[in-house]
């Protein structure tokens, strides 16, 4: 489903975001990225979503190789890959409901079904009274979950999550998490970098570890810090 | 493209210009503006030109004759100038007509007081019209071939002048509705693109997303529709009464120019100018915005 | 103010033109295309009421004496005119230039070929000129008093004319420079507005970490300066060469100008509009700016 | 030092922040505000910092009543509140280093402190390699420690942190978390929202728990969530 093979990715700036990075995640996988702050797994799940360009090495994405797609096939792309960004990236200028609705005119879905998801897809992240608030008059945690409920609306075969829980407090974050699970097991393939180090050692998920943009452990069921 | 997306792209178009007001009335603000100005320098230009083409009109030629000419022989030669390609009148002026007119224009009738009647030392003679001053060297040749024609005065300087004045007035004023436009639209097109700017992160978002290139720009295509519409709207709705009132105030105060020329009829102006202000103004908004937002669509 | 302060506010000052380059160009070129429109304007206005100036300077008031006057009389008659107040020159014309002046205008010698010598009606006469336009009456009033005078001729129609232009022409001018400058103003405006637009949440920052209104202020007053500078600099350094080579255009294509009227020289012009410019751009970027922040600094 | 007293907020959409909050806080203190996402943690901060005005109530801070303060006035009252904001707000166009030298220049330091203050600061939160970079060039973590770096940057007497460790790894968060235990030791108010349960329950501080704007719980030693 995903190969990333050889990745290196330099920074105009010349810092490293990873180097040599090279991964394989099959179909109905869930995998959490963990490795500390500034290790590159954010930089990981640019080079998925094709916001950035590797430097060396190439990613193949549902058997498309990504690193020589044409430019207007990028949309496309992205439209296979449900992504809840570090820094949620919400529409400033429309509503949480709208902020959702937007993924679904994006696919062109008719409005009768847009009308129809949104509610569903409010309510499993918590977010029903929400519907009509604006990104700024929403706390930490309630912006995440309307990112979340973006990425998840289209039901999209990979879904991408960057730091999901870092603004949640524990139950609200183990909620999210097994609604992941719960999205898992219905045969989307799962990839969250997190810091959440209760959660990944519960999980017992396969947990690939960064560290200085390296990949420096891949273990099938594994917690935050097994072994080291 | 689904109904549901044109609807989208109509809503989002619409609802931009009332969330981005601050962005929306600046631009449709600029926009009017230099319009405002290019239709202002488009009244003055129209009506400058108007009135030197007036003026010109009024140029003709003076044809003196032979002196003791009978009728008759009068009567064929003003036959003979009616017949010239481009005379438009030919007016016949007799020597007490002349010394008269002499009289009054040198404001001392008693100087000329001896050369009445049979005195009169002033000849027959034809006021010649043309239909454009540009014809009088050809109209010229066509008097030289008539007999019992002893002078012919022409206006040949002022001519001159005036056929250039004509040609400087058609460039300068081109050229300074050429550069009014060119201003107007580095303006328009800054204004546009700090909006545009503005909402950077709002595209980028859409891309990311997984939104196509024109599904982010047709919202973007009728915004910039709206802001030229309004944009040119307002000018015109504002000039043309503006010029109407305008031209009956220098009527008034001034009420010598009838005499000379009429000013251009608002409706001569705006029918012209109205339809172009909107096409440009369409075709400037919705070329800003596109134009603007093709960069931040590279990611 | 403590000296690191200031320095901080320059430095801000300059490399917030800097770093936001897209609002820095947009600002400067709108400032710099508003105010050469306006220069243009007064390029163009200056000149016409200038010209209507030295038209008018060449008015005079013809008079025109009693036959049989001896050459003593005419003498003390001319020491009489130029005693009236107001009087600039006294120019006499003989009979014989009179009645050859004449026959150059009217291009037709031979009409007036029977009047030369002993048999020419026409008289001695003055033409005076004066120091302008709107003394004629004044100085008419003068010339009655005097002795030996049959008739004096003034161009009552042309003054009358020519000073009601000069009122129209004053306060057109004044409109359209005032008009100029109020869309200028708000163009600009709406530029600075939105640039400063594009940095509320840097602005916003800056006051939660606890600056004040001033230090937030200080550098975007230097940056106003400094677009307000730039914008101004700009259309002046093009203008005034611009102003210069289209002068030599036009006497090099159009000599016939240069007979009626002199165009003003660029010192003239631009020595004024210069300093105005800056003062004004300056103005407009400093209080843009600040206006512009202020709703932004409420928090 | 600081005393809420039965604060109101009601947002201007009619959504309720905090309500009826008291709390007094000591010279010195080291205080959790913990509380499920979209508790008013963040809304509480906010009218701290007098970026909100409370609807009803008021808030004294060193003995100033901030409710009824004159609008010069705030910028003086911010300069005694070291702030992390959980959104981080870094400036944009400037680097870390200047983000952290502006909160000294607002208080018209010497350029030769600052010069001398900031690389300590830096090195204090682990950044002295991203001196230069801008923001948008940090990881999410590399950010949240500018926002920390330029809170304790000028001493603040109190330091007020909305989810400083949101966005870092647990051995990175742990450092953080001691580096505010150390700047406390030496005398500094310290308020710290966050979702941190291993944080919380490992350094037995007060902790107050917010649940829908209403103040629960306020115990002197205790952890995220001791009995509940
Ligand atoms: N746009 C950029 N330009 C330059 N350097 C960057 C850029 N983005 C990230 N970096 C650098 O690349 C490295 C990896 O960053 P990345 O965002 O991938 O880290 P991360 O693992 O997501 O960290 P965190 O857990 O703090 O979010 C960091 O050192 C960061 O400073
Ligand atoms: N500007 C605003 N306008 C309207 N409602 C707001 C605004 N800011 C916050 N709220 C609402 O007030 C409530 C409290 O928000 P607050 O940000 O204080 O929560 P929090 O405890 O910080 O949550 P989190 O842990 O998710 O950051 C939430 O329901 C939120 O939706
Ligand atoms: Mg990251
Ligand atoms: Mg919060």
């Amino acid at each position: 489903m995903i190969k990333v093979e050889n990745v290196t990715k330099v920074y105009p700036n010349g810092a490293e975001g990873v180097k040599d990075v090279s991964i394989h995640i099959e179909k109905g996988e869930f995998v959490f990225f963990i490795g500390s702050s500034g290790s590159g797994k954010s930089t990981l799940i640019k080079l998925l979503m094709k916001e950035l360009n590797p430097t060396d090495g190439q990613i193949v994405i549902n058997n498309i190789n990504t690193t020589r797609m044409k430019r207007s096939k990028i949309p496309f792309l992205r439209r296979n890959l449900g992504i809840v960004f570090q820094d949620f990236r919400l529409l400033a200028t429309k509503t949480v409901y709208e902020n959702v609705a937007f993924a679904m005119q994006v696919i062109e879905s008719p409005s009768s079904q847009i009308r129809r998801n949104i509610p569903t897809v409010l309510s499993l992240v918590g977010l029903q009274d929400k519907a009509k608030a604006y990104p700024n008059q929403l706390s930490g945690g309630e912006q995440q979950r309307t990112a979340l409920a973006r990425a998840i609306v289209n039901n999209p075969p990979i879904l991408i999550a960057d730091e999901p829980t870092g603004n949640l407090d524990p139950d609200t974050a183990w909620d999210i998490m097994c609604l992941l699970e719960e999205i898992n097991k219905r045969g989307t393939t799962v990839v969250v970098a997190t810091h959440a180090k209760n959660i990944v050692d519960a999980m017992q998920k396969r947990v690939v570890t960064l560290k200085d943009g390296h990949i420096i452990r891949d273990v099938r069921k594994g917690g935050y810090s097994d072994e080291a | 493209m689904r109904p549901s997306s044109i609807r989208y792209y109509f809503k989002e178009g619409f609802t931009g210009l009332l969330k981005n007001r601050l962005m929306a009335v600046a631009s449709i603000a600029t926009v009017a503006a230099c319009i405002f100005i290019i239709s202002l320098s488009c009244c003055i230009i129209g009506n400058l030109s108007s009135v030197l083409k007036q003026i010109e009109d009024t140029i003709g030629i003076a044809v003196f004759l032979d002196d003791n000419l009978d009728s008759e022989k009068i009567n064929t030669i003003s036959d003979e100038l009616k017949a010239i390609p481009h005379v438009t009148m030919v007016t016949y002026i007799s020597p007490e007509e002349a010394l008269d007119s002499l009289k009054e224009e040198w404001q001392a009738d008693d100087i000329l007081d001896g050369f009445d009647g049979e005195n009169n030392p002033l000849s027959h003679s034809f006021e010649v019209s043309l239909e454009g001053i540009e014809y009088q060297s050809d109209v010229l040749k066509g008097i030289e071939g008539i007999s019992g024609i002893r002078n012919v005065r022409h206006a040949q300087s002022e001519t001159q002048i005036l056929l250039k004045l004509n040609k400087v007035l058609s460039i300068v004023g081109i050229a300074i509705v050429a550069i009014l436009s060119i201003i107007s639209v580095v303006i328009i097109m800054n204004t546009i693109k700090i909006s545009v700017y503005t909402r950077r992160t709002e595209i980028n978002i859409m891309k990311f997303v997984g939104a196509t290139d024109w599904f982010i720009r047709w919202p973007f295509i009728i915004e910039g529709v709206l802001i030229g519409l309004l944009g040119a709207s307002i000018p015109m709705a504002v000039s043309w009464p503006l010029y109407t009132k305008i031209v009956e105030l220098i009527y008034q105060y001034f009420p010598v120019i009838k005499g000379i020329a009429t000013l251009l009829d608002g409706y001569v102006i705006f029918s012209k100018l109205i339809p172009v202000s909107l096409i440009f103004g369409v075709l400037l908004g919705v070329f800003g915005s596109v134009s603007s937002i093709h960069k931040h669509l590279r990611v």
